[in-house]
């Protein structure tokens, strides 16, 4: 019973990272219904920005947040000028081959300047911290993780349903013509949309180092998931992707606990499960 | 059609005829080919580095003169039996996969040909690679695959210098024993593998070993080595609290493991590991303080360096060409390497059939090595029978030698959280 | 031959709490030419979809060649005999105008000959010989909607719906696209067609069903229609 | 969140270049042949024959991927599942003491079955609902297998070593050319099976089905019927590649025999080569097998590989510039030295599609 609720205590704390992860994901989704396989990627470098502040800078994985954010954020619009906008209204085929592409690019480009050596951060702020409710121990990491997952979520979301930029990215995904007739740039909305994706993918990034490693397949773990999280919150929606991800991480958990081999297995089918069944997810319209 | 493709063909078969002139090198004592198998690029590329180091200062020794040093060729150069021929070593990058360890092995033997193949780190490729010698009728020494069942197959071809899984366990159980005697309570036993070859094999011989030792494995916990959290994986071994923890995890999933068992503030008496992770210097500099408390098994330890000058010697010769300390992969190779070279000199002969009979013959005493081991001396199965591992505990920051007693400097920590105050 | 080709009875098709259909039935006789319209978000496309096998109804009853074909795949609608062009010309892109023909035409051949002699016979019919060997996808507005035509006949439909084929096109374009429905008519396929623009249709059409707001507000003869009160504020009340 | 409809409506006629000469004549197949036939006997050693088993095998693999991504335009990335069938089914029967042609043989229809298996549901999903469902369904299995006992877990399957003969599939290392012809062999297999399933009605129809599916469905093809029936004989194909890759090795286990890298490379290879183009596939797999190698000779030893740096830039760099692959790329090279050459027929070549479209109706 300790160990059940320990592990729905681990998966809500970790499903709040995966709802960050998820959240630049479906953001590039809605917005463009373009897939992003690199977006793993994207977090990995998030969280070698993050290790290499520790360790040239000595900052504070917490510290490095804003530049990790920054450098991704930058990070995503050269992805979106350099490859990503130069295939919209081409073939299918190209948008989603050109994501997958930039996948084995930037794995193969970490690889190669920052050699497959994993890289942590010995001893960072938050792990000194711990909390103890009953037989439930709770990681400083884990909580400063969890707790900074869910703002910059809920950054995300108030900037897309509350500010009028948010407003023109979405018409612009909604409608690329009448946005357009209102003197909206759809493609610098675009632009904008994978910046905002790489500034909470960066973030993300920054927040893991507080608890993982950075290696050049670092990302991997955390998108695969992601895209259940994305199907699982229904594509597009960022309220979605949040309940979503603390559903998944929670699901993780208990799954970990009874059948630890088969927690990506189970998401993976949860995925199909939802695609098939219920293909509009938990709050998608549709 | 035909008489075209007839007419290329023959043209063809005149200029790879004309190119391939060059390559004779069978049979010539000038020098002695080697083939050296590792992963030399891709995700374990940094070990594959590291191990062929090893082998090349091992074909250093051999080929310049070492006075002094009491390893087999270490003094004077090349190798006698052939008139002082010197090895050259030819390496071929795995990449870490089976295949591609296959197809290198083909490449080396018939069109480099060598005289025989030392390789190649990861058990899987080492299967596939071993195999290929095997048809071709060439020795492979394999220098760091601890997997049991590589020396089950019944091959003739294969020798293995390093210790199995096998011996690793009862070196860990013997140590087990030795601290029960000292008073140490310990009745259960906990297994927390990765679900991989590696994983699983381990955790196999850890079963079979325990039950050999009359301890019960109260929990056997095998974990999706991606998994983004390993919280509730943690909590399942928690939840049984064993006596003894025994590791098999990769770099990432050890340092995972062990801050997770900071983060739920758990840790069991002992926590024994079966190196690879656990033997990454990434595992010390990533985790600083929360490392220290882990033990593991090691073939090889900066610390017998200190007991024997040979080793000594050679672990300085490392530090100073490669600017980076001996590992255990590296002195692993280097033994290998040794070793075949000296088989090679006792066969007086470049012929695959004669070192296979010399390396069946060889006798090498424990001290003449730079390993904690009893000697080399290989069985009909090809492995050898002097191999042993020791146990190390991380103790502020650093590997030491815990057991055996005769070659351990510090006393061990128990239970491990004592080393993280 | 007794009874009609098509036979629509009371079809209603809801998409959330609208109404695209309500209740709409009529018949359409077999070798008529049938024109369907209304101004915009009539319904007039819902209703062709319903038709075609592409949009399940919500209730009603499809009846076609005396069969019951309520809620059919689109492909099996289209092996019993119906043949449709899409309004946004929706040609293989990456094929040539003859391999669009010929694919259509496999339905009925199975063998490559067979299905490439059909073709030809269309492209003639079709007019489409100066862009046999195109790629359809780089082809205008019009020969895009002849193509369009010349696809479903291929398919040799007992009934043939056309989805608004002479809209967009200049006077002399619509002129010949209006005689290759008549050839086409004369060749025995029945035709039910959208156009919301009525002076093109009137003088084609046998006859006319108008719908409003999803629902059908008359039919008769072009005549008829034309003087119905109820359609003329129906197009005026739109229009004001 | 409803979806943009201005940008997103693709012209799929970029995707697959000139049309009507998609499919090989038999000249260009002879050549190609020739060419193939004449490689082991030009690179004689043990090093280039291992390329071109390699470059052969994977290009079956490819092939069989383009079947399906490249004409049906269902992107799969979980083409490892078929591949992985293949080898594991031939794996588990020879280790049974089967004789290898008849396990490989028994392999084919067990992938078809289990790729209509997996289409039946899979195939509702459009673009990338269907590429992720396929990555999450070879992800599960490779998960299974992996941990599963029945099926050499993690540790994998090592083949016994026969007595060298055409009928064990087993030759001399000292000479691979007998490897390489039985691809080879294999390759003009899969080539043939996929060119009589494209030049008649399905192979029209699985192009109609990925240029415009309702469109298709309107002129009466069963779009889920041949999606699947393309699913199957792509399945059936790669599942050849992994037989025949399983019997070279002599080893299979989850990351050689059913990795996700293994997926990503046949799309890769295809998509290099030229996706929906009929030889696309063998010349990606060529190439790809080509760069792997010489980049892994080259930077042995550094820690650091460049070849996924190099393929990751190649097909970003492949899909938008010319998603047609190399096969495009070569060909508008060639088109102006063509035409010199050929000046004088200039009159038998098709109107120049944009000229003829101008003529009004």
């Amino acid at each position: 019973m300790t160990d059940l609720l320990q592990s729905v205590v681990n998966g809500l704390l970790i499903g709040a990272v995966f709802a960050l992860v998820a959240v630049g994901l479906t953001l590039i989704y809605g917005v463009m219904d373009v897939v992003n396989f690199a977006h793993g990627e994207m977090v990995m470098l998030g969280m070698y920005t993050s290790f290499f502040a520790w360790s040239l800078l000595g900052l504070d994985p917490l510290l490095s947040i804003p530049l990790a954010g920054v450098s991704i954020a930058l990070t995503g619009a050269l992805m979106y000028f350099g490859a990503v906008g130069r295939v919209l209204g081409k073939s299918p085929l190209a948008q989603v081959i050109v994501t997958f592409g930039l996948q084995v690019f930037l794995r193969g480009l970490a690889q190669f300047l920052w050699t497959p050596n994993t890289r942590t951060v010995p001893r960072p702020w938050a792990a000194g911290l711990r909390w103890e409710i009953g037989p439930v121990v709770i990681g400083g990491p884990q909580v400063i993780m969890a707790v900074g997952a869910l703002l910059a979520t809920g950054a995300v979301a108030y900037f897309m349903n509350r500010t009028r930029l948010g407003g023109a990215v979405r018409a612009a995904g909604e409608d690329p013509a009448a946005a357009s007739l209102m003197g909206i740039d759809p493609r610098k909305m675009y632009a904008l949309c994978w910046v905002i994706a790489g500034l909470a993918t960066g973030v993300a990034g920054a927040l893991l180092m507080n608890s993982y490693s950075a290696s050049p397949t670092a990302g991997v773990s955390f998108v695969l998931m992601a895209f259940v999280v994305v199907a699982f919150g229904g594509f597009g929606s960022i309220t979605g992707a949040a309940l979503a991800g603390l559903l998944v991480g929670v699901a993780q958990g208990v799954v970990g606990l009874y059948a630890p081999s088969y927690t990506l297995a189970a998401a993976l089918a949860l995925y199909l499960v939802v695609v098939l069944v219920r293909p509009q997810g938990l709050l998608g319209t549709r | 059609m035909r008489k075209l493709t007839s007419i290329t063909a023959a043209l063809v078969l005149a200029a790879g005829l004309a190119g391939c002139g060059g390559s004779d090198g069978a049979g010539t004592t000038d020098e002695v080919k080697l083939a050296g198998l590792w992963p030399l690029s891709g995700p374990n590329a940094t070990q594959g580095t590291d191990v062929l180091h090893g082998a090349e200062l091992a074909v250093d020794i051999v080929n310049n003169d070492h006075p002094g040093l009491d390893l087999p060729l270490g003094p004077g150069k090349g190798l006698p039996g052939l008139g002082g021929a010197p090895i050259k070593l030819i390496t071929g990058d795995t990449q870490g996969k089976p295949e591609v360890g296959a197809g290198e092995v083909d490449r080396l033997v018939t069109g480099e040909k060598v005289a025989a193949v030392v390789g190649s780190y990861q058990s899987g490729v080492t299967l596939t690679a071993s195999q290929r010698a095997e048809r071709l009728g060439v020795p492979f020494v394999n220098e760091a695959s601890s997997s049991v069942a590589l020396t089950e197959r019944g091959l003739k071809w294969f020798f293995r210098t390093g210790p199995t899984d096998e011996t690793f366990a009862r070196s860990m159980f013997d140590y087990l024993k030795a601290r029960q005697a000292g008073g140490d309570q310990i009745r259960t036993v906990g297994i927390f593998h990765s679900n991989d070859q590696f994983g699983n094999d381990g955790a196999g011989v850890t079963e079979k070993v325990a039950a050999e030792a009359g301890l019960p494995v109260t929990v056997n916990v095998a974990f999706d080595p991606t998994a983004a959290d390993l919280g509730s994986q943690v909590a399942q071994v928690r939840g049984k609290n064993p006596d003894v923890l025994f590791v098999l995890a990769y770099t990432d999933a050890a340092i995972k493991l062990m801050k997770t068992l900071d983060q739920l503030k758990y840790h069991p008496p002992a926590l024994l590991a079966y190196g690879t992770g656990f033997a990454d210097p990434a595992f010390a500099t990533g985790l600083g303080p929360l490392a220290n408390g882990a033990s593991t098994r090691a073939a090889w330890s900066g610390e017998i360096a200190e007991k024997r000058p040979a080793a000594k010697t050679v672990a300085d010769l490392f530090q100073q060409r490669y600017g980076a300390p001996m590992t255990e992969n590296s002195a692993r190779a280097f033994t290998a390497v040794l070793a075949l070279a000296q088989a090679i000199d006792t066969a007086k002969s470049v012929e695959p059939a004669k070192i296979r009979d010399a390396l069946r013959a060889l006798d090498i005493p424990g001290e003449k090595t730079i390993m904690p081991w009893t000697g080399i001396k290989f069985d009909d199965k090809g492995q050898n029978t002097g191999a042993a591992g020791v146990v190390e505990q991380m103790i502020e920051g650093k590997y030491r030698v815990v057991f055996p007693a005769e070659l351990s400097s510090v006393q061990p920590i128990w239970p491990m959280n004592k080393a993280q105050q | 031959m007794t009874g009609a080709l098509l036979r629509i009875d009371n079809l209603s098709c809801r998409f959330g709490g609208l109404w695209a259909n309500r209740d709409v039935s009529f018949e359409v006789e077999p070798g008529a030419i049938v024109g369907l319209i209304g101004p915009n978000g009539a319904g007039k496309s819902t209703l062709f979809s319903m038709v075609a096998g592409a949009q399940r109804p919500t209730s009603g009853r499809l009846e076609f060649d005396g069969r019951d074909v309520t809620g059919w795949a689109p492909h099996r609608a289209a092996r019993a005999g119906v043949g449709r062009t899409f309004q946004l010309m929706r040609v293989f892109g990456s094929m040539t105008v003859r391999e669009n023909l010929t694919t259509a035409a496999f339905g009925r051949h199975s063998r490559l000959r067979d299905a490439r002699r059909r073709a030809d016979e269309v492209a003639e019919l079709a007019g489409l010989g100066p862009v046999l060997d195109s790629p359809a996808a780089s082809l205008t507005a019009a020969w895009k909607k002849r193509l369009e035509m010349g696809r479903a006949l291929a398919t040799e439909p007992k009934l043939l719906l056309l989805d608004e084929v002479l809209s967009g096109l200049t006077p002399t374009e619509a002129r010949e696209a209006v005689e290759i429905v008549r050839t086409i008519n004369r060749g025995g396929v029945t035709i039910l067609m959208v156009e919301h623009v009525m002076e093109v249709i009137m003088p084609l059409c046998h006859r006319v069903v108008v719908l409003h707001y999803g629902q059908k507000i008359s039919e008769g003869t072009p005549e008829q229609v034309a003087h119905d009160p109820t359609v003329v504020e129906a197009y005026l009340g739109k229009a004001l | 969140m409803s979806a943009p409809t201005v940008l997103r409506r693709p012209s799929p006629a970029r995707l697959s270049g000139p049309t009507g000469r998609r499919l090989p004549s038999w000249g260009t197949a002879a050549l190609i042949l020739a060419a193939l036939a004449a490689y082991p006997l030009v690179f004689a050693d043990s090093a280039a024959h291992n390329i071109g088993i390699l470059a052969l095998t994977f290009g079956i693999a490819a092939t069989g991927w383009n079947l399906l991504g490249g004409y049906a335009g269902q992107v799969s990335f979980g083409h490892a599942l078929y591949f992985g069938t293949g080898a594991y089914t031939t794996a588990a029967l020879v280790r049974q003491g089967w004789s290898p042609w008849l396990a490989i043989a028994l392999s084919l229809p067990l992938a078809a079955l289990l790729a209509a298996a997996v289409g039946w549901p899979c195939f509702r999903l459009r673009h990338h609902y269907y590429s992720i469902a396929t990555i999450a369904v070879a992800e599960i299995v490779f998960i299974l297998v992996t941990n599963l006992p029945g099926l050499g877990q993690a540790n994998g399957w090592e083949l016994p070593v026969v007595e060298q003969s055409l009928a064990n599939l087993q030759f001399s290392l000292l000479d691979k050319r007998p490897y390489y012809y039985v691809a080879l062999g294999f390759f003009c297999l899969a080539a043939l099976a996929v060119w009589l399933f494209l030049r008649g009605r399905a192979g029209n129809y699985v192009r109609a089905i990925r240029d415009d599916q309702e469109a298709a469905a309107a002129v009466g093809i069963d779009v889920h019927r041949y999606k699947l029936a393309a699913a199957a004989l792509s399945g059936a194909v790669t599942a050849l590649a992994g037989g025949y890759y399983v019997m070279y090795v002599l080893f299979v286990d989850p990351p050689s025999g059913l990795g996700l890298d293994l997926s990503v490379s046949f799309t890769l290879m295809a998509v290099l080569g030229g996706v929906g183009r009929f030889w696309g596939p063998l010349l990606g797999a060529w190439v790809l097998v080509f760069v792997q190698d010489v980049t892994r000779q080259e930077f042995s030893g550094s820690g650091r590989s460049v070849d996924l740096l190099l393929y990751g830039a190649l097909i970003v760099l492949v899909s938008i510039t010319e998603p047609g692959g190399l096969l495009a790329i070569g060909q508008r090279l060639w088109a102006p030295v063509a035409r010199r050459l050929g000046g004088g027929r200039g009159g038998k070549a098709a109107p120049e599609p944009a000229g003829s479209a101008e003529v009004k109706p």
